[in-house]
């Protein structure tokens, strides 16, 4: 497929690691490589970055220091948040709140917690994506242990309201857990104004590397270990730290947030006119998530009569990096669960394309894509049976 | 993820578009599980003279049907039935685990539209000699999509 | 402390990155960055990558491709091992069979299991820190579920009987995990000719980096997923792949596995100088772990008289890094679990070094602890009160 | 880790020693929980001329019995019983928080060796005005250290 220049629109799936951490990583590899619990000289400076990033950390979520435990990722997290609760809590009660629209991490976690025995209720959203705090007011029982709502969701982008939801779970003096790992860097956060509890976030989702992460515990919550073993992270978990992952976390999450709106504003522009620019060019497509309540770079946009994977191909095969919710690429038997949860039809959703814009994006991509989308668009409805049954520009007449 | 030849017949597809007044169509596959393909024949004196596809799905999907439709192509209506789903799936210098059903739909449109055909000259249907777990489904509780 | 030589002597705490592996991991932070779950070219590059650590995994241990899973290190492989494989097959038991020098990372996952109902025996060991096949052989019940030895001691190196052990559990149709963490590199593994079900290995042990490891699951063995999300690892461990660490672990245990019989040579020749150049120049000495069955690199040895932490400080000041079993360096209660097992006596474990060889160390670094171990042990014991009532020479006569 | 002050303390320990017919001396600690702290006195009119220590422990034991043994010398019993741990610990610029029983231990041996000298001189032993949770215990099972 030659030397093609690569678009890279699909930022919330990851992000490469930006030249300031892998500059700052760089160190703990060969030179600082010593196991931060030894006391000698070179292992001491181990554990010197490893406090400087978890004030990096607990800065830019305005918590403590010590409320900070590095994790290998937000699925690691997520489990650990879920489960923890659970187990520490299980005389309490064992009923969980969570919503129909969270990434697998979490739903797939309570779905093995309701084998296990546990009750949860997954809350339903509106056609964009929200959850309402009624909703979740009505749901609580005096056996509900944890209500885990993610902050903005990873394929329709949609914002909830977390700090509503945090004080209701706080009012009931229930735990509350927050899938952060698409919000860090898009969203100021303050985990004592917005009554979060636990918090998880990944690092290469905000330009650090992979295989690392952060679970932020409120001081005095009760939580099992999901790691056991040795004394690291205040004996909360065990493992030698991954030192240079969690310095290039640090340093990541500290450039992150240093200026978020300004950040997002030059994200947004590129992306409204890029969103824009589709419909505009496109007809029968669905704008999927919050018009406004959303990330920043995130476009979600159903295709009717054409199947996302087809889409991915050609915008591939042309250099663009993209995805989409249809089953087709996940081998699983459903399209995405996000989509059905907003009301989307299930023949719709097949035709979902999730771009998602980032630092390493120009108008220069806007404008590519705004050129290659329409004709791929075309040419897949052009061979689609549904296209030529809806008469070209009708509704969607699948049965 | 794909062979190469997945990949050209994806992008190259042959045989895509609708034939006028078709001896016989067959429509298989169902947009809930995101592949549906109609597959159109012009059969002359037993023998298949044209194929022609539309399809909604994935690069499987669209690479099977336009494998299919050449694969048909001049055979009579007894060489044609005979062309497996895995005879497509190698023509296709093979289809990763998870897209072997979209080989499977093509074989069933081939089928449709040449029992299609012979429903329409007053012939017996030819019943299927292995009936594979078909893709789609209608079980008791709605369809279920066997990828 | 200036600009002093660092003779690290420290290799079973952690190891540095080898030059050819931070080579192998660089375009995977911001080249071939993509994830891997994405279908486009750039994450079929990530994807592939990840391919070849596997085989090399599975080529250094005898084992299939597809039974090779990525974790976060060794801790989270051994609980993945036990959690899971308690969880899955609690219908049929709820015993649980380990030893008593295992690391923290089985000891207290076994442990949180007993808090949760199950039933751990722990077996005990020789004075070199062996485990006799035929307490295992007695305490295997048809509760049975697991059992899991480690291959090889961290603390004092022991190596244990795994073949048999493993040939013990096949027969009963138990299955058999072993945390070989400290093993990958000096002991050739073969997983089918050895019985092995589960193994645990960890990067940071054998020149890779740290934060990466991997369980490796014989296919066919009923096992749960410790972290649950997305269909990562085969739908086994979810989470975005931390793909330059994953390509660093297979580089580093190709590289670590080449030639283990060279490596060993080399290691412990001088190893055995050290050793025996210690003992003979140090009055009051215990040797730990087994005098054979050990790990190339490893020296324990015990004085008496002396606290453990004060002898890694005057060390650390001469730039030695070493470690200790003794209980003031990690802030719990009782010395090291694994020489107290041994039957060493409490307070002679306090004064145990730990010194273990690696790539890194030279004949000269030798030399120098030889000329400065005997000086920190004297200058220690001269304030010693233990020592004096000893009458200097003598037993250890504290009550 | 250490604070500056606890490694000099603990590389160039003061008043390392015995001394020979000393007035009063305090054994605290225990092997097994991996520290004892001898602490040995000179003392001429109720004052301290002398003090020195032998102890087998950890660094921040060296130190704390080094910098305690510095603190009381020339000090009246008095002003040398009511020298507290925490006393010895700030001299020392602060001690880990799992190290403060080593500063204890200091504390105690010292209040063990003016009672060892009162109770020489036919004296009432002096009582712990604030007796701390007490570092090294025998209890129902046998001996817990309460690091
Ligand atoms: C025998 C043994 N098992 C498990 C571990 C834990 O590995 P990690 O620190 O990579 O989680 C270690 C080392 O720390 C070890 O030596
Ligand atoms: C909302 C959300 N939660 C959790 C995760 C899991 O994070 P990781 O892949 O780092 O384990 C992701 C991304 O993959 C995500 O987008």
């Amino acid at each position: 497929m030659g030397e093609k220049r690569i678009i890279y629109m699909d930022h919330s799936a990851t992000t490469y690691v930006r030249q300031e951490v892998v500059d700052a990583m760089a160190p703990y590899h060969t030179e600082n490589f010593g196991n931060p619990s030894s006391i000698y000289r070179i292992a001491r400076a181990s554990k010197k970055a490893i406090d400087t990033a978890r004030a990096q950390v607990a800065q830019a979520l305005g918590a403590d220091a010590d409320e900070i435990y590095f994790t290998s990722g937000g699925s690691e997290s997520d489990n650990w948040a879920i489960k923890g609760i659970a187990s520490a809590n299980i005389r309490k009660g064992s009923h969980i709140i969570t919503s129909q629209i969270e990434h697998h991490a979490v739903i797939h976690t309570c779905q093995y917690l309701e084998k296990e025995g546990f009750t949860v209720t997954y809350l339903p959203v509106d056609r964009y994506g929200l959850v309402d705090p009624a909703d979740l007011e009505k749901a609580i029982t005096d056996k509900t242990i944890l209500i885990s709502i993610m902050y903005a969701n990873n394929e329709i982008g949609t914002i909830e309201p977390i700090a509503e939801l945090g004080a209701i779970a706080r009012n009931h003096k229930i735990p509350f857990h927050t899938d952060a790992v698409q919000a860090v860097g898009n969203v100021p956060i303050d985990v004592n104004a917005q009554n979060i509890d636990l918090l998880s976030l990944s690092a290469h989702k905000f330009y650090g590397p992979k295989g690392v992460g952060v679970l932020y515990i409120r001081k005095g919550t009760k939580i099992d270990n999901l790691i056991h073993g040795g004394g690291q992270e205040r004996r909360r978990r065990a493992g030698t730290e991954n030192i240079a992952g969690i310095v290039g976390l640090g340093k990541a999450i500290e450039l992150a947030t240093a200026d978020i709106e300004g950040h997002n504003k030059k994200i947004q522009a590129m992306r409204d006119r890029l969103q824009k620019g589709i419909i505009a060019t496109i007809p029968s497509t669905h704008l999927n998530g919050h018009p406004e309540k959303r990330l920043p770079g995130n476009i979600n946009i159903s295709f009717e009569f054409i199947e996302g994977e087809s889409m991915l191909l050609w915008l591939d095969d042309e250099g663009i990096c993209a995805s989409t919710g249809s089953a087709c690429t996940s081998g699983s038997l459903e399209p995405s669960h996000v989509l059905l949860a907003t009301g989307l039809p299930v023949e719709i959703s097949h035709g979902s394309l999730r771009l998602t814009l980032g630092n390493i994006n120009t108008d220069a991509d806007v404008d590519f894509v705004l050129e290659v989308l329409p004709k791929v668009v075309t040419r897949l409805r052009d061979m689609s049976p549904l296209y030529k049954k809806s008469g070209k520009d009708g509704g969607c007449n699948v049965q | 993820m794909y062979s190469d030849k997945v990949m050209d017949h994806f992008k190259n597809p042959r045989n895509v578009g609708e034939i006028e007044n078709p001896s016989g169509v067959g429509e298989v596959g169902n947009p809930v599980c995101g592949d549906i393909m109609n597959i159109y024949l012009k059969i002359e004196n037993n023998v298949i003279t044209d194929a022609k596809f539309k399809t909604f799905g994935c690069g499987a999907a669209i690479a099977s049907s336009s494998m299919a439709t050449e694969l048909i192509r001049g055979k009579t209506l007894e060489e044609a039935w005979d062309i497996s789903n895995k005879a497509v799936a190698e023509a296709l210098e093979g289809l990763p685990p998870v897209k072997m059903h979209c080989s499977v739909l093509a074989e069933e449109g081939i089928h449709k539209a040449i029992n299609d055909y012979r429903k329409k000259q007053g012939l017996e249907p030819w019943v299927e000699k292995n009936p594979h777990s078909h893709d789609h489904e209608e079980d008791g509780e709605g369809l279920t999509c066997q990828h």
